[in-house]
């Protein structure tokens, strides 16, 4: 475990919102690795049109410049063909390269799950080692944008299912420069999963090369009232709810894990070891989540420290509505966290 | 006169509500009333007309993240819509669904869809149900010429060959998938492709509504009669952006200029029937207007809904854990 | 919950297998009703070949004598077409059919996820509740035939978390005829995964037609000194190990959901109220899954109950090895479970 | 003499060796020693030889479910092959992969495949890596009848297309795919199909190593020269079952008989080098023992070998958890 997390990124440090640490971790690491490519819908900036090459830099802008500065030769646009995108990133990470995937939305996995789960996935296992498969997968995930059921979903708890994937969930963009530029360097498959509502999320990011290693949770805050584990857009959340309880003298561990598989499952346990008290917010659906997941490793691993039921705070079985208000209440909010830890706070 | 007058006015009145709608959903979103990600169809007005005249309600379109055009060739209320794209009570959807996510069973619309070839293995389906239970009825699916290169679209075509499903493929090509050019992406041709899985497959000017129109009778003509699955790639224009604020920097120097002025479908359609004479253009701005008052209408009261109740997030699944 | 299960079907039944209670079951509804479809690849037998065009009937046997019987526009042969296959059973179900539609491997879910959890499992809420899906998803699950990394997951942990979706592991021929009625007569998309080495397992199966309701647990074995709750082949390991410690007075509750989803939490909560006690067994992998996902709905929901940390019985967060040796330690065995019991009795 | 002799015996060693290499793994099979679901080559073999003797380590293939063939082409050690199908210590893979799953990253064999379809995206990954680093080689693909019609295999035909990938596909049609023919489950044709996407594709038979051979030079040439992919479609038979054990009720009478008579592509290579004095028939029978000595001492071997030990399981894969 680590204490950087949101305050990691010195005060002297340029602000930068997670677009631009992304971007910026993706330019520092093609620069030093000419064997880093990327590809997908136009991340070049699209293609065989009359106007400008640049118009885009990936649909959400985070590959932007990269076209440019680095040629079409490994900054590569592809038609709309996403199992042929993430076979062409694993078969060229066996070979070589070191390739960045953009999914674009993690909702497209549907079209593409094949090559992700049972090919690069599981090529280093049961190749018997012989295959390294480093790739990064990027997509954006998530809730808050009403873009409906088929372009709001998290799908990390899918994704962490699997043996073989590690799956990071930046919350700000100190980590997401460190982490990407992890996940680019990792030899095995990470998805990487860019929260819709933390793009434009800024904090203090050195503008040098740095990583973050995975399965090192971070400390958001820390109290031994009660721990809050939260990831990617739920950890601003969860701190808002941690500060807001702290000037009613409530103080609480909140646990960004920052990468779900591996788990820093060893620093939720010790936090609670202290609390005796857990709350786990997780935007996912609920059933087979990483909450369940979380709440099952404590109930078997930190069992006798716990006084109080162990509460998961999430979205409801069902899919993401369109309708705002609807979107909204699927959604946990800080209302709903407070709740929660106040429950916990006075269960027997 | 080669068309009938009852066909002519039909054919208009839904192109235009297309285009105003669209232009409405425009300035409407600019204006924060619609949330979430829009995708208009405003330019391909005579491929979705062309195709669904020759439908019924028993027949089935399944469609893609640019569907306020089906749906209203296919006859669904533009109100409904409306409520839906704002996310309101009462929406086809309840408002659950959005502008990416409509359907009307009633109407035979099995869905816009929001993944890129989502569509085509559906319609399958729908033209599995036909040929299964004996009907005579077409089940149409529209697809991009972005969606072309999906493995689902394909695949579709070969099921659809294999089986010998009234299924008709339309391709509207309009060279453009988000700021991709067909050119770039779709190696070989479209047209060529379909006919590759066996499946006739005609090229045609997807801005002239007759062309469409004559190439679908022939095409749903062939479907219907159980002879299989037909295709057509339209060769068309998108008029606005891939979805509502693109600023389509990907477009040449006045590009959308030219494509408005020689490409538009609208303009080709009233040119043709006035000098033809038709039908007059004061009977066409007529239709402009009909159709404006009633999106006016739609409007009005898509933003004087309420939104839906809060206990619609957890119906119409099964939901209990 | 329901007392069913293994010993429901009386005694004065005929003998079936997994196997030849599907098949019955499938005949006896598309007897039943002129709507119910099968499609597939060789599910009517196979076609475009020289010789028998019922050399198959699935490649498992299951949908035997079907074609002939039901004719080929109601027994579908497809090409290898995965996406095609389960969009067409979509489409066809929101049309007026249901159809069955077969995956053949569960692991075949990668090249058509999407059909599975972004369509058919959302059209019913997105569509805001106008659009019914009435189609069941077969397809065969688990290791233990020696088939290798991509032909013996699991992977109802994933369908289990999409909304939408309902998801059936039958654990014997009594239930797997029941639920398979149920499935085909059911308004949802369900998945019905049957396990490969329980295709051969038989016991009493009546021939009238009959069902069981969803989410409904059955209780194999009744004692209040532990809580087992096991799916799919898992469920015969547990008994074996219930029944061993019963013989030392040790007497568990065996608790087959039958459905992950709708999962009857109420069996199990009200089961580990009296033990206080509680092993989940699942063959899955650990990360997410729905052992996990059980633990978590007691830690939160009979926390106060709790005698003991939670164990769960699961395969390690590894593919699915190859070598006998090796796959034979990947699943759970009588032992392990035997074992979890144990710790948790003899813990605080 | 057209062909040097060197290339004969290379080629006859290597057909000799796959056919005997699968022959013995069916008598394993049966006799219990092999675990699992199993697809052998064999009838195939004038394919994977006739491509791959124009490959070096430096190319990489992608295989099937029925890889076996395809691995010894390209040079796989077959005693680590015979280790791996048992399951045993020290085979390719560790016995972690099986027949299903062999790879061998040092001869550029990237994997047997066990999803139909799965091979040819990652194909175009190893394609891709050759460009970018600027390198001579070529990427070679397999995939069958059957698998033409998976999604994932078009679009990776149109990814190599759209990128000028030196990616040689290569579709071993033997007009089965399990019990389903290809006149059923192929609506149109392969090679028809490759070339609906600008990629040329030439139909060849894949009975005759030779016409194999020539027609395989001529598409790598083409890729390794930056022209792009390019296609072969190779009629060709499956000489046994579509797994070990498969009883095979889809073949006519006398099918199976004839297509080994007539179709035998060592029968036909045997006949074709003697007729023409190219080999004798006592230099090819040396051949076939030759290769029957090496398969037996790699099964004893594989008999004799032990398991994989028990920390394998967790081995090879981020596991904690
Ligand atoms: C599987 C998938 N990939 C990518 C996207 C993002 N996307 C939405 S529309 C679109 C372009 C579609 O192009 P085309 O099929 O030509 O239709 P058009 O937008 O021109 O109507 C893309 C890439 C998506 N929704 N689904
Ligand atoms: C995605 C997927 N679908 C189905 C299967 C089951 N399966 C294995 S091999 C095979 C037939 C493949 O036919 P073809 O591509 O012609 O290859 P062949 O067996 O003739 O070599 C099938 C259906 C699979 N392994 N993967
Ligand atoms: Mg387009
Ligand atoms: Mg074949």
């Amino acid at each position: 475990m680590s204490n950087a997390g949101i305050s990691a990124g010195n005060q002297n440090h340029p602000i930068k919102t997670v677009r631009e640490a992304i971007n910026e971790a993706l330019h520092q690491e093609m620069e030093r690795d000419p064997t880093v490519i990327i590809l997908g819908e136009e991340v070049a900036g699209g293609a065989g049109c009359k106007g400008s090459d640049e118009a885009y830099g990936g649909v959400f802008g985070l590959t932007k410049g990269l076209g440019p500065r680095f040629g079409r030769g490994r900054v590569i646009d592809t038609p709309i063909t996403e199992s042929a995108i993430i076979g062409a990133a694993a078969g060229a990470a066996n070979t070589g390269l070191r390739p960045v995937a953009e999914l674009m939305f993690v909702d497209f996995i549907g079209v593409c799950f094949d090559q992700i789960f049972n090919q690069a996935a599981k090529f280093r296992y049961m190749f018997g080692g012989k295959a390294t498969t480093p790739m990064v997968i990027r997509a954006t995930a998530g809730a808050g944008l009403r873009a409906a059921a088929q372009h709001s979903s998290m799908l990390h708890p899918v994704l962490t299912h699997m043996p073989g994937l590690k799956v990071v969930m930046p919350s700000n963009a100190y980590d997401a420069k460190g982490l990407m530029i992890q996940a680019i360097r990792d030899n095995d498959p990470v998805c990487f999963l860019e929260h819709k509502l933390l793009y434009e999320t800024s904090c203090p990011v050195p503008d040098e090369i740095y990583t973050i290693p995975f399965g090192e949770a971070a400390f958001c805050r820390e109290g031994s009232d009660c721990t809050i584990v939260a990831m990617g857009a739920m950890v601003p959340r969860a701190i808002l709810v941690a500060d807001k309880l702290a000037a009613e003298g409530i103080h609480c561990d909140v646990i960004d894990p920052r990468t779900t598989s591996p788990l820093d499952s060893e620093a939720i346990l010790e936090s609670v070891e202290v609390s005796g008290r857990l709350v786990v917010v997780d935007e996912a659906n609920p059933r087979c989540s990483v909450a369940a997941d979380i709440s099952s490793i404590v109930a078997e691993h930190a069992f006798s420290a716990l006084r109080a039921p162990i509460k998961c705070v999430t979205a409801p079985h069902t899919p993401v509505p369109f309708a705002p208000n609807l979107e909204d209440a699927y959604m946990p909010s800080e209302a709903r966290i407070e709740q929660a830890v106040r429950d916990v706070l006075g269960a027997r | 006169m080669k068309y009938s007058k009852q066909l002519l006015v039909e054919a208009y009145k839904t192109m235009t509500t297309i285009r105003q709608f669209e232009e409405r959903m425009i300035k409407e979103f600019m204006a924060g009333n619609i949330p979430g990600f829009v995708h208009t169809y405003d330019g391909q007005e005579a491929v979705g007309v062309g195709v669904c005249m020759h439908l019924s309600d028993e027949d089935i379109i399944g469609s893609t993240h640019r569907g306020h055009g089906h749906c209203i060739a296919k006859g669904c209320d533009i109100e409904l819509m409306i409520l839906e794209i704002m996310g309101k009570s009462g929406g086809l959807c309840k408002g659950k669904g959005g502008s990416m996510h409509i359907a009307d069973m009633d109407k035979g619309m099995l869905g816009a869809n929001a993944i890129v070839g989502g569509g085509p293995p559906l319609v399958n389906g729908a033209a599995l149900s036909m040929k299964t239970l004996g009907k005579p009825d077409v089940a149409v699916s529209f697809s991009g010429d972005g969606s072309s290169n999906q493995g689902t679209v394909m695949e579709a075509l070969n099921l659809a060959g294999v089986l010998d499903l009234p299924h008709f493929f339309v391709f509207e090509n309009n060279h453009l998938a988000e700021g991709t050019g067909d050119e770039y992406a779709v190696s070989g041709g479209i047209a060529e492709r379909v006919r590759a899985f066996d499946i006739p497959c005609d090229k045609v000017d997807g801005t002239d509504f007759f062309a469409v129109y004559e190439a679908s009778k022939k095409a749903i003509k062939h479907c219907r009669s159980g002879k299989g699955p037909y295709g057509i790639e339209a060769d068309v224009i998108r008029y606005d952006g891939h979805f509502i604020g693109d600023p389509q920097a990907y477009r040449g120097e006045g590009e959308l200029e030219y494509l408005r002025e020689h490409k538009d479908c609208l303009k080709i359609f009233r040119a043709r029937v006035t000098s033809e004479g038709w039908m007059s253009d004061t009977e066409l701005d007529e239709l402009d207007q009909h159709a404006a008052d009633a999106i006016e209408k739609g409007v009005q009261r898509g933003l004087a809904a309420p939104q839906p109740s809060a206990d619609e997030l957890y119906s119409d699944v099964y939901s209990s854990y």
